[in-house]
Formats: C-alpha cells, sequence, structure tokens
C-alpha cells in the first residue's frame, strides 16, 4: 500500500491490523498482569478485538456470518466472565487473594 | 453521519461539565476545616477502615443480570424479524424455535427464583 | 466543502439546542415537581420569589453557583469530579435521538426535528441508558463512604434488574412494529385503529393505531421499569434517606450536586418521550394525521417552506405537551406512592414483572403469528 | 405426513418422555412413569413402522429415506449434518430397537414396581432409546459417535442405578472407562477416515471405497477399520474388552435386556455391518475381526459353563453370541450377522426378561443353586424360556437355528472363511447348548432347591406379555431368513427375505462360490447333532443324576454294583470331560480373564502414571505460564504457516 | 481526508488507548473502567462498518452489564494491599514480552503483506454491506445458525445455575474484609 494511501483511506486491513495491535495487548495483559480480575479482562479484550476483525470481515466481504460470530462470542465472553467473576469471588471469600501465582496453591 | 453527531455530544457535554464546574468552584466561598473533609457518616465519629460488608446478592444479580440481558437481546433480531419471516412462510418454524428458547428463559428464570438466588433478606 | 460545513453547523446546533433542552427542563420540572407537591400535600410549596415562584429556579440556579466546593478528604478525585459530568452523558446523548417533530423541508434541505437520526433507535436509547450504572459506581466509589458505596451499588443493582423488564417489555412492541426505527414507528402508528385476527377485521376508526391499544401490557410494564430507571419513587431506594442518608451521592453538593440532577430528570425526560413515541403515537396529533396537517398548513402558510415549519412546530408543540403528560404522571407518581423495601423491590422486578414480560412477549408473537396464518 | 416429521417424531418422542420423566425425577408412580415412557417408546415405534412401510414401497434400488434437519458442523471440509438415513439396514435395527425396547419398557412396569427411583429410571430408560436412535439412524459417523457416547452414558447410569450399593456404583463405573478405551480408538478411526475420505458421511464412504482390497497392515483403510473396531469391542464386549458385561448385570434386570442383551452392545456389529464396503476393503481388519469374534464365542461359553448366577449365564452367553456376529462379519457374512443380531435379540431379550421375572419371583435370589423345579410355580415364564431355549441352541425351527447356522455356513464356504472358523462356531455351539440346558435344567426342572421363607409365584400380566410376544417371535423370527437348501424342500419354496431385502446394501464378499448343498447339509447336520446331544448330557447330569446316586446306593445294595458302574460310566464323565472341561474354564477364567488382560491393563495404568509423574513438574499451576506456552505454540505454528 | 477517514483514525486512536490503558495502569478500577472505555470504542468503530445492531449489543453487553459486573466486583472487593501489578521474574518476563511482540510483528507483518487480498480492489463494491444490516442478521441468525442459538440458550441456562452454584459456595453471603 503506498504510504499516500495510508491516512487517506482506510481499508480492512486498516481494522485487521488495530484489532491485531488490540489482541496482543490483550495477550499481553494475560501474561504479564498478576491480579486474576486484571487478567479477565485482559481477555475480554482479546475477544474484542477478535470480534473487531469478524464485523469489518463481514463488512468488507459482504457476509452476514462474521455478525452472527460475533454475537456467539459475546454471548460465551458474557458466559465465562459470570463464570470466572464467581469463582474469583469465592476464591476471595475464603482467602482474600486474587493474585493469580497464589492460585496454583490450589492445585489439589 | 449520526456517529460523527454522537461523538460531538459527548464531548460537547463532558467540555460543559468540567467548565462548569470549574467555574462553580471559582465562585464558591472557601472556609474549609479538617472536619469538613471527613466522610459524612451521620455525624457518629468517623471509621477509618471502610469496613464496609457487601452482600453477594449485589453480584449475583448483577450476574443474572448479564445471563439474561443477553438471552433478551437475542430476542430483539427476531422481533424485528418475525414478520418477515411468518411472510416468506417460515414463520411457523421460527416462531416454534423462539418458543423453546424461551422455554429455555422460562425454566432458567424459574430456577432461579425456586432455589432463592433472587430471595433478598 | 461549503455544503458540508453548513451541515455540520446546524447539525452541531441541534445537538446543543438538545442538550439545552434537558438542561433548561430541569429547573422547571424542579418547580413543577416542588408546586406539585406542595399542592398534593395541601402546601403552598414555593412563591415568594416571581410570580407563582417562578423564578425560585433562577434563584436556586444562583444558590447553587455560589455553594463551596470541596471534596472529601478520603474521596478518589478523579472519579469523584467525573461522577456527574458522567451522569449528564447518557440522558443527553440518548434524547438526542428521540424525534421531536415533523421533519422540516426547506427548500432542499431536510431538518430533522432530533439531533441525529440512527435506524436502530430503540437499541442505541437503551444502549446508551446501559451505560448510566458507570457514574453511579463512580460516584459511589470515588467519595470514600460506606454509604455512598452501598447507594451506588444498590443503585446499580436496581437498575440493572429494571433494565431486564425494560429490554423485554418493548420485545412485544419491537414485533408489532417490525423495526428499530423511531420515525418509522411513528409511521405505523398514524393509521386508524383496526385489529385482525384470523380474517375477522374489527375497525376502530375513531381511534388512532397507537402501540398502547396493541400493547396495553407491555406499555404498563416500560412505564414502571423507567421509573426504576431512573432512580424515582417509588424506585428511590438508592437514596433511601432513613438508612442511606442520599444514597451514592450523599458526599455532593453545589453544582456537582445539580449535575446529578440534571441527569436524573433528562432520564425522566427521555423515558416520557419513549412511552409518548413507542405507545402514545410519537409528536402526530391524535386523530390528524400528517396528510391532513401538512394539507393545513399549506392553506395557512405563505409558501411551502413555511407551511413545513408550521407543521414541524405544530408537532413538536404536540410532542412536548405529550411528553409534559407523562412527567407530570412521573411527579404525581412519586408523591403518591411510598417507597418500596428493598426485597420487594427486587421481587418486583425479578418476579413480577419479568414473568409478565415474557408473557406479553409470548401472547403478542402467538396474536402475530395465529393473526398472519 | 411427511418423512421429515415422522423421522422427528421417531427420534425425538423417548427425548421428551425423558424430559418429562426427568422432571418429575422425584415421583414413585410407577405406572405414571412408565405410561409416559411406554407411550414414547410405542409412538416412536409406530413411526418407525410407518416409516419402514414406506419404505418398502419404494423399488429396492431406491429404498432409503434421508431427512436432513439441519447443518450442525460447517468447518471448512468437515461439513456434518444433522441427518438421519433408514435404509434397509437401519430400518431392521430401529424395527428391533424401537420394538423390543417398547416389550421392556412395559416389562419394567411391573419389574420395577416398588423401586423408589422409578421415575428416574424410565427417564434413562428413554433417554437410551433416544441415543440408540441416534445411533442407529445417524447418516454419518458423527452422529452416530453422539448416540455411541450417549448410550454409553445411559448404560453407565443404569448398571449404577443402585449406586448406594458401592459394587454396584463400581460395575457401572467400570463399564464406562472400558468403552471409553473403545471410545477413543473410535475416534482415532473416524480421524483416520475424515484424512482419507474427506467425509464422515455413510454413504459417501461406502461409495468412495476403492474396489480393490488393501493387503498392507498400515494402510489407511485397514488402520481405520481397525481403530473402528477396536471401538467395537469395548461396546460389544469383545476379547480383550468384554470384561464389563458380566459385572454390568449388576444393573437392573430389564436394563440387561435392553441395553446389555438386545441393543446397545450390537452396535458395534451394526457399525461394522453399515461400513461393510469398507470393511470388505480391508482383509486384514477381516481376519482379525472373524479370529477375535470365533475366539470370543468359545472362551465365554466356556466361561457360561461355570457359572451360578443365572444372569452371569446369560452375561457370558450374550458375549459369545456377539461373537457369532463378529465372526460372521469377519468372514463377509454381513447379511448372516445382521440376522443374527436380530433373532439374537428376540431370544436373548426374552431370556434376560424371563430370567427377570425369575429373579422376581424369587425376591432378587439370582443363584440358580438355590433353584429347581420352578416349572411348577411359574408356567408361563417357563413356557416362554423354554422357546428361548430352543431358539439359543439352534433346534430347527426355531429362530437362532437359521442365524446360527448361516453363520456357521458362511464361516465354512466364504472365501474369507476358514475351516477353523467353523470348528470354533461349532464347538461355541456345542457348549452353548450345554450351559443353557444347564440353566434351564437348574432353574425350573429338577427337584426345588427353593429355601422354605420364598414362596415363588408367577408376575403379572403386564411382565408375561412382553415374555409372550418375544417368545412368538423367538419362534418364528428366523423364518425370513431361511436358507436356499432347506427352503427347497419345503412346501411353497419361500426364499431368504432377508438376503433380498438386504441385498442393495450389502455388499459380497469378492469371489463367493455357489455353495455344494451336500456340504450344508452335512455341516447343518453336525453342528445340530452334537448340539442335541450336547444339550441331552447336560440334562441328564443336572435333572436325573444329583438325586439318584444316593437313593440308589442306599435303598438297592445288591444291585449296587450294578448301579455304581453305571454311576461309574457317569463319573467318569465327570472326571475325565467335565471336571477338566470345568477347570480348564476356570483356568482360562481365572489366567487370561483375572491374571492376565486385567494385570495388562494395570501395567498401562503405572506406565501412564509414571508418565505423568515426570510430565508434572511443567504443570507447576502457574496459570500465567500456560498461557505463555499457549502463546509459544501460536507464535511457532504462525512462524510455520507464514514460512511454508 | 474525508469524515470518515477521519473519524476511523480518531476511534482507532481512543480505542487503542483505552486499550492500552487497561493493561498498563495498575489501579484495577481504573483498569476496568478504561475497558468499558474501549468497548464503547469498539462500538463505535462497529457503527463504522454499518454493523449498527452490533454496535448497541456491544454496548449493552459489554459495556452495560461485564464491564458493570467487572466494576461492582472489584469495589466490593475493596483491594487494600495492591497486588504486584506485574510479572517479577526476569526470564519468563522477558520470554513473554518476546512473545507478545513477536505475535504482533507476525499479525501486523502478515495482515500487510496480505493487504492486496482484501484492498479496495479485491472486495468488489457492491459486496459490501451498506444500509442497515439488522433485519438481515435476524434472517441469518434464524435460519443459518438456529442450532447454535439453541445451544447458546442452553448454555446460558448452564452458567446462571452453575454461577449461583458457586457464589452459594462456601464463605457465607458476605464478604469479610
Amino acid at each position: 500500500m503506498p504510504s499516500s494511501d495510508l491516512f487517506l483511506e482506510v481499508g480492512l486491513s486498516h481494522y485487521l491490523v488495530l484489532s491485531a495491535i488490540l489482541f496482543v495487548a490483550g495477550m499481553a495483559g494475560v501474561l504479564l498482569r498478576r491480579n486474576a480480575i486484571v487478567i479477565l479482562m485482559s481477555v475480554e479484550l482479546m475477544l474484542n478485538a477478535v470480534n473487531l476483525s469478524f464485523v469489518a470481515f463481514s463488512h468488507y466481504m459482504g457476509q452476514m456470518d462474521g455478525q452472527i460470530m460475533v454475537f456467539f462470542v459475546m454471548t460465551i465472553a458474557a458466559a465465562e466472565v459470570s463464570v470466572g467473576l464467581a469463582i474469583l469471588v469465592s476464591i476471595f471469600k475464603r482467602y482474600k487473594e486474587v493474585n493469580i501465582r497464589f492460585f496454583e496453591h490450589l492445585k489439589g | 453521519m449520526p456517529l460523527g453527531g454522537v461523538i460531538f455530544i459527548t464531548i460537547f457535554v463532558a467540555i460543559f461539565g468540567v467548565v462548569i464546574l470549574f467555574a462553580a468552584s471559582l465562585f464558591g466561598t472557601r472556609k474549609y476545616d479538617s472536619v469538613k473533609f471527613e466522610s459524612y457518616e451521620c455525624g457518629i465519629p468517623v471509621q477509618e477502615k471502610k469496613d464496609t460488608k457487601i452482600s453477594v446478592k449485589f453480584y449475583l444479580t448483577a450476574i443474572l443480570f448479564i445471563l439474561f440481558d443477553i438471552e433478551i437481546i437475542f430476542m430483539y433480531p427476531w422481533a424485528t424479524t418475525f414478520r418477515d419471516f411468518i411472510k416468506s412462510g417460515e414463520g411457523g418454524y421460527v416462531f416454534i424455535s423462539m418458543l423453546v428458547f424461551l422455554a429455555i428463559f422460562i425454566f432458567g428464570l424459574f430456577w432461579e427464583v425456586k432455589s432463592k438466588a433472587l430471595e433478598w433478606e | 466543502m461549503g455544503h458540508d460545513i453548513f451541515e455540520i453547523t446546524i447539525n452541531a446546533i441541534k445537538l446543543i439546542v438538545c442538550f439545552l433542552i434537558i438542561v433548561q427542563a430541569v429547573p422547571v420540572l424542579v418547580w413543577a415537581e416542588r408546586r406539585g407537591s406542595a399542592f398534593i400535600q395541601n402546601r403552598l410549596g414555593p412563591n415568594r420569589i416571581g410570580p407563582l415562584g417562578l423564578l425560585q429556579l433562577a434563584a436556586d440556579a444562583v444558590k447553587f453557583f455560589f455553594k463551596e466546593e470541596f471534596a472529601p478528604a478520603n474521596a478518589v478525585k478523579f472519579l469523584y469530579y467525573a461522577a456527574p459530568i458522567f451522569a449528564l452523558i447518557p440522558a443527553t446523548v440518548a434524547f438526542a435521538a428521540i424525534p421531536l417533530g415533523a421533519p422540516v423541508q426547506w427548500n432542499e434541505h431536510i431538518f430533522r426535528l432530533q439531533g441525529y437520526e440512527i435506524n436502530v433507535g430503540i437499541v442505541f436509547i437503551l444502549a446508551v441508558s446501559s451505560l448510566a450504572p458507570y457514574s453511579i459506581l463512580m460516584a459511589g466509589w470515588g467519595s470514600g463512604n460506606k454509604y455512598a458505596l452501598m447507594g451506588a451499588l444498590r443503585a446499580s443493582a436496581q437498575v440493572i434488574s429494571y433494565e431486564l423488564a425494560l429490554g423485554l417489555s418493548i420485545v412485544g412492541m419491537i414485533m408489532t412494529y417490525g423495526t428499530f426505527n423511531l420515525s418509522e414507528m411513528i409511521q405505523a402508528q398514524q393509521a386508524p385503529l383496526s385489529y385482525s385476527l384470523l380474517g375477522f377485521t374489527l375497525p376502530l376508526n375513531f381511534l388512532p393505531a397507537w402501540g398502547i391499544f396493541y400493547q396495553p401490557l407491555g406499555a404498563i410494564l416500560f412505564f414502571a421499569a423507567s421509573f426504576a430507571e431512573s432512580n424515582r419513587l417509588p424506585f428511590d431506594l438508592a437514596e433511601g434517606e432513613a438508612e442511606l442518608v442520599a444514597g451514592f451521592h450523599v458526599e455532593y453538593g453545589g453544582f456537582k450536586m445539580l449535575l446529578f440532577f440534571i441527569g436524573e430528570y433528562g432520564h425522566m425526560i427521555v423515558a416520557s418521550a419513549l412511552m409518548v413515541l413507542f405507545y402514545f403515537g410519537g409528536y402526530v396529533i391524535p386523530g390528524i394525521p400528517m396528510e391532513t396537517l401538512n394539507q393545513w398548513a399549506l392553506e395557512h402558510a405563505p409558501d411551502a417552506n413555511f407551511a413545513s415549519l408550521l407543521a414541524g412546530l405544530i408537532t413538536l408543540v404536540c410532542f412536548l405537551v405529550k411528553v409534559v403528560v407523562f412527567l407530570w404522571i412521573f411527579i404525581q407518581v412519586r408523591w403518591t406512592l411510598p417507597r418500596f423495601r428493598y426485597d420487594q423491590l427486587m421481587d418486583l422486578g425479578w418476579k413480577t414483572m419479568l414473568p409478565w414480560a415474557l408473557f406479553n412477549t409470548i401472547l403478542t408473537a402467538t396474536l402475530i403469528y395465529v393473526a398472519h396464518l | 405426513m411427511s418423512h421429515q416429521t415422522l423421522m422427528a417424531i421417531l427420534i425425538l418422542s423417548p427425548l421428551v418422555g425423558f424430559l418429562i420423566n426427568g422432571f418429575r425425577y422425584k415421583k414413585h408412580s410407577a405406572e405414571l412413569s412408565g405410561s409416559i415412557a411406554t407411550g414414547a417408546a410405542v409412538i416412536s415405534f409406530i413411526a418407525a413402522l410407518l416409516m419402514v412401510i414406506d419404505l418398502i414401497g419404494l423399488p429396492p434400488e431406491e429404498r432409503k429415506i434421508i431427512v436432513h434437519f439441519f447443518d450442525w458442523i460447517a468447518v471448512d471440509r468437515l461439513k456434518i449434518s444433522a441427518g438421519f438415513t433408514i435404509d434397509q439396514i437401519s430400518a431392521i435395527m430401529v424395527l428391533v430397537v424401537t420394538g423390543v425396547g417398547s416389550l421392556i419398557h412395559l416389562f419394567s412396569i411391573g419389574y420395577m414396581h416398588h423401586d423408589k427411583g422409578v421415575a428416574k429410571y424410565f427417564a434413562y430408560l428413554n433417554l437410551f432409546l433416544f441415543n440408540m436412535l441416534l445411533l442407529v439412524l445417524g447418516d454419518n459417523l458423527l452422529v452416530m459417535f453422539v448416540g455411541w457416547e450417549g448410550v454409553g452414558l445411559c448404560s453407565y447410569l443404569l448398571i449404577g442405578f443402585w449406586f448406594t450399593d458401592k459394587e454396584k456404583a463400581a460395575a457401572g463405573m467400570k463399564a464406562f472407562v472400558t468403552n471409553r478405551i473403545g471410545d477413543a480408538a473410535f475416534l482415532l478411526g473416524m480421524f483416520v477416515l475424515f484424512l482419507t475420505f474427506g467425509t464422515l458421511n455413510f454413504q459417501e464412504i461406502n461409495h468412495m471405497v476403492p474396489t480393490t482390497s488393501e493387503l498392507t497392515w498400515l494402510a489407511p483403510i485397514t488402520l481405520a477399520t481397525l481403530f473402528l473396531f477396536i471401538g467395537a469391542t469395548g461396546k460389544s464386549a469383545q476379547i480383550p474388552l468384554y470384561v464389563w458385561l458380566p459385572d454390568a448385570m449388576a444393573g437392573p434386570t430389564p436394563v440387561s435386556a435392553l441395553i446389555h442383551a438386545a441393543t446397545m452392545v450390537t452396535a458395534g456389529v451394526y457399525m461394522i455391518i453399515r461400513l461393510n464396503p469398507l470393511f470388505l476393503a480391508a482383509p486384514n481388519t477381516m481376519a482379525i475381526i472373524a479370529g477375535i469374534g470365533g475366539l470370543t464365542a468359545v472362551m465365554a461359553a466356556s466361561i457360561g459353563m461355570t457359572q451360578w448366577d443365572i444372569k452371569k449365564v446369560l452375561a457370558y452367553s450374550t458375549v459369545s453370541q456377539l461373537g457369532y456376529m463378529f465372526l460372521a462379519c469377519g468372514v463377509g457374512a454381513f447379511g448372516a450377522a445382521l440376522f443374527h443380531l436380530m433373532t439374537h435379540a428376540f431370544f436373548k431379550a426374552l431370556m434376560f426378561l424371563g430370567s427377570g421375572s425369575v429373579i422376581h419371583a424369587m425376591h432378587e435370589e439370582q443363584d440358580i443353586r438355590k433353584m429347581g423345579g420352578l416349572r411348577k410355580y411359574l408356567p408361563y415364564t417357563h413356557l416362554t424360556f423354554l422357546i428361548g431355549w430352543l431358539a439359543i441352541i439352534g433346534v430347527p425351527p426355531f429362530a437362532g437355528f437359521f442365524s446360527k447356522d448361516e453363520i456357521l455356513w458362511q464361516a465354512f464356504h466364504s472365501p474369507r472363511g476358514h475351516w477353523a472358523l467353523w470348528a470354533m462356531g461349532a464347538l461355541g455351539a456345542v457348549m452353548t447348548a450345554f450351559y443353557m440346558t444347564r440353566l434351564m435344567a437348574l432353574t425350573f426342572w429338577g427337584k426345588s432347591r427353593v429355601p422354605k421363607e420364598t414362596h415363588p409365584h408367577e408376575s403379572p400380566w403386564i411382565m408375561l406379555l412382553p415374555l409372550i410376544v418375544l417368545a412368538i417371535l423367538s419362534a418364528v423370527g428366523g423364518w425370513v431368513g431361511i436358507p436356499h437348501v432347506i427352503s427347497e424342500i419345503l412346501p411353497g419354496q419361500p426364499g431368504n427375505l432377508l438376503e433380498t431385502w438386504l441385498e442393495p446394501v450389502i455388499k459380497s464378499v469378492p469371489g463367493v462360490a455357489e455353495g455344494d448343498p451336500t456340504q450344508e447339509w452335512s455341516l447343518m447336520g453336525v453342528s445340530v447333532t452334537l448340539a442335541v446331544i450336547s444339550a441331552l448330557l447336560a440334562y441328564h447330569f443336572y435333572v436325573r443324576d444329583p438325586s439318584k446316586p444316593k437313593k440308589v446306593a442306599e435303598s438297592l445294595g445288591k444291585f449296587y454294583e450294578l448301579v455304581y458302574n453305571k454311576y461309574f460310566v457317569d463319573e467318569a464323565y465327570f472326571g475325565w470331560i467335565i471336571n477338566p472341561l470345568v477347570s480348564l474354564s476356570k483356568g482360562i477364567w481365572y489366567y487370561i480373564d483375572v491374571n492376565f488382560i486385567d494385570k495388562t491393563t494395570y501395567v498401562v495404568a503405572d506406565l501412564v502414571r509414571g508418565g505423568g509423574q515426570f510430565v508434572r513438574g511443567v504443570q507447576n499451576g502457574n496459570i500465567q505460564q500456560y498461557a505463555m506456552y499457549i502463546g509459544l505454540g501460536v507464535v511457532a505454528t504462525m512462524t510455520y504457516v507464514l514460512m511454508r | 481526508m474525508t469524515a470518515d477517514v477521519f473519524l476511523f483514525w480518531f476511534l482507532a486512536i481512543v480505542t487503542l488507548a483505552g486499550g492500552l490503558t487497561t493493561i498498563m495502569i495498575t489501579n484495577p478500577i481504573y483498569s476496568a473502567l478504561s475497558l468499558a472505555f474501549t468497548m464503547v470504542g469498539v462500538s463505535a468503530l462497529f457503527v463504522t462498518l454499518n454493523a449498527y445492531f452490533l454496535a448497541g449489543v456491544q454496548l449493552i453487553v459489554y459495556a452495560g452489564a461485564v464491564t458493570v459486573l467487572f466494576v461492582m466486583v472489584l469495589m466490593m472487593f475493596d483491594l487494600k494491599h495492591e497486588v504486584t501489578a506485574f510479572t517479577r521474574g526476569k526470564i519468563s518476563g522477558m520470554v513473554k514480552s518476546g512473545i507478545v511482540a513477536v505475535l504482533a510483528g507476525i499479525l501486523v507483518g502478515s495482515i500487510s503483506l496480505t493487504t492486496d487480498i482484501f484492498s479496495k480492489s479485491g472486495a468488489a463494491p457492491e459486496a459490501v454491506i451498506g444500509g442497515d444490516t439488522t433485519k438481515e442478521l435476524g434472517k441469518v441468525l434464524f435460519s443459518k445458525y438456529i442450532f447454535g442459538f439453541e445451544a447458546l440458550g442452553i448454555l446460558l441456562l448452564m452458567v446462571a445455575i452453575g454461577a449461583v452454584a458457586l457464589a452459594r459456595s462456601k464463605g457465607g453471603t458476605h464478604a469479610k474484609q
């Protein structure tokens, strides 16, 4: 892509690159943060990034399937957060701890 | 383009709020003492620790809200397209599949009520 | 390019006007509420400043402006100051999407009497309103006060609980109109009312085809849920003076408090406007379809432009009158009903309104399906 | 009604029954729960019947009703639809499953009358039926696999139905775990098939199978069929995975009849018949199947001769009969396998239900040493059991004769067959006759050994009705597949209906020669004669002798020598033939079953545990580290994909 | 630079800023709030892609429900002692950062290398869905994806039951400090 177009015309690749950066940012959060809740949030960030690329593909390829997938991803993300936070709250109630490194003591 | 309008009004309101709060702070009288900065707890001496015991119910409500909210949102596309489906002759199929979905919804709600997850006190 | 700038300017002005309507409506509403409540309770209410106490609101504004500015020591400063501003945004953004009157055609330009036209209007308004808990939670947390935090949690739990009933109660309505677009909904409500089922038709031509006649249960549920959404009595548990002092804004005073007020009244206005839009025909005058009105305006105005303007203004007034009726119901209810207990509130939301809304949805779907058999 | 509606009713009716009974799982009324469940099964059966009648109306080459409900999975090449097929094979199967299933549901109403969890029981039974229908009707391997897993689950739930008894719960667990081993292999087989053919649809696979046979061992079809066969040995209780079936008798007896005799355990055979062109293309696999089948038939029968528990005897008998079916599959006689599957479903369900009736009458006593002479207490049960007995030992013209004989003949005659296979089959038949007669003798005939405190009583009509229906089926069910040599001498010369029916869907083994009628007659004669002799022998030992020796020895001192001599022969039989045979059987049971096979699994378990200890260091509980491994994997994969 | 392009860049920067703040800031509450901000940004990006209904759903579900839940839980926890924000281990931290950087490079690189496949010339203009996609979405959802739709209903039911069971597991009904 010629550099003059880069800022003047927006296409699929712009959205994809944005989505990729968001995804990688979320991944960095998952890998590097210590607070379990923040890790869950980073997972949400990754899912959002994926959603963005789904919608972008859907738009530029003229198919609805991508948007449906986003719908499903959102549902599953919400389910995941519900269960994840429920587990975190249970652990927090017992141990007053949300550090992810603490969780390795929970193995049986 | 509505999106631009939305962004515009959002920023405008935010700036308006900031400006007006700032302006109000310029005009107000200022007579500070240490008591004034304490948290207001009905006049009794302030407990330093925010020793709040918050019922898990709040968060349980929020979780159930998310789940039911999504189920409701699933009904929106159905609601808009239901008449179109009826016109194209697929109404019965879509109607039944939604009834199944609603049955799941109702079962969930019924279960939550029965399991006393929605009881307060 | 000049054309673009013209459009942008017009839109910006429209948006600012929308915002100003909300802001300016608040003192009027406060006055109405105080006078109204006084009459309900056999008192006089504010009557000293200006005729009928009308200038009381100006005096209040000035008083708020000169209040002392401080934040509690425990407060998280950023959240504490940001919360009232965030309280304003959802109501304003949602209000700007509501069509206030018939579009005005001036030569080749069409001016819609709304901030912006959004083709998924209902979803947009619901989405924006769903952001309301943030302001509450930020205020509750930012104040660094446990009463505030409790109030915030209660308020947000309440708001989200009733959002379910609210969202579900309009599913039937969406099904009836088959669209998310607010303007199309108003269009659909112009025709005379007639019920048709299994090939039989019951024409009731003297009534307009308002949503209320198709969705009476949905309308009641929606209205009740809007009370809870805007944290008004009998649902103002968050403020429950006896238990929580003043809820999440216990630490707020002066103009910050006023901004919360504006947000709350803004919600009320949006809720009333939506009630009118969904169930009471929007800006259309009852009994007079838009064609008749346009015809009438053409006969009484110098040219087509002014006729369109006239029609727009008349519908705007009509809309405002309808909205005012509902605002008055809001005020009337506030001073009539006692406050719920918190468990009663939650039970009402989850165990009464949600099942009824579900019932309404299923009933509507069945009727529509049967009607088309 | 359209086929789609019928198919939906057929499949969903048990599911609805399951849901209804599942929601009222705490209710105690056997009548109501049972009626709901039985009603669901009967509706299913009627729907199946209507479909099959439609099917018969079609011309033979087009006999296939395919119903497509929705696309289930569509990822790249993997396109799986929720589609169901009724063709000649599944028609028989679906009738057996729903028909016998309905009868067993009916029987259960009486049998489970006093049980507390009766609604739960019927819910499981309906769920089983639903899953079995998925398995039978699915038009691709994945849908079949869903049913396959589902029936395994139901089997587990029902074996451990009285889970408060630890042993019974353990038996359920054993069945589940053993089945899982097979299921894993089944999955592997599916993967290989998908890699090879790019589809999992039965029709497409059967179309795509090359006409030439694969002769090497590691070729994809041989590999796939081997994996699938291992899966089948798990589900159908063949060597080496049969160990769970005898233990599975811990479940309620109707369950044993439905799941562990008539339907579920035949799933492996059914799968092989479904994919018969595929298996035909892999002669090596076929040889293994035949060998394992024959071996299982003999070994299980020999174990069956030593058991004292009425249900255990029947269980080993089931394993042995399944061995016959695999033997038939292995020699390419798929039609015979399906035939035997059907007749076996009739008579084995009959015998299990009969044993249920006996157990019911004896107040939960299962030891045949404490029975005897029950004929006079349970006349109808005895009569029906008798028919089942005649059928299983292969007395003409009962059902078992035709199917078993068909298998034996094919084992000898088919190009993939061998005289040794025939010999194994015949030996199995002889032993079957012996232990079944022994079972009959000890249970119904001879002197009563029933303890005084039990008063056996005939079962209620609701339990007898299924017995009678099944008895009729066991008697006449074999007439649909009368071999040519016999039909030639019968009046009217009835054709081999089953063979004609199955002809379009069953591929025959390449190089089948016309059979020699004399040879067929003589083989038939040999096997039947041997079986009858064996049965008479068993009758002699277990009915006549046990009472005679003492009486004769005490009262008739002078003729003692003569009598002694007579008994000396018998003792010799006992000492030289029966006891060695019994101890050999016991030895086989002890050394091969308990010591060798069980121990082998322990060794595997130890290996896995040791490996686990070694790898455990990596799994330190640090979730972020796991995430890091995932990230590394992603980076590596992406680099590989980009570099390629 | 047209309005659309301007909007994209504005939203992209805003969204990225929100996302980065989410993972960088040490106070979890600010993290959650900036996550909400990111969600709103993504929703606006959906609007630029004509996915109006999804944008609304994104706001309702993510910003209005999921992130509110995060904020509520954080406020309930009232984390006094701040958890060490980032991983401490030097080697693993370096490896992790390395993975992130490499992955970012690979993704962005491969997207820009394959850009000509998807660029404007590649996709025919009429293939780009214009206007209102909401009804289209409904139609596809309720015909092609009906099975997934029902399955998700059951998933949500299971999660509702599971979450209640988890929330009521040991530890009483009150969070203790």
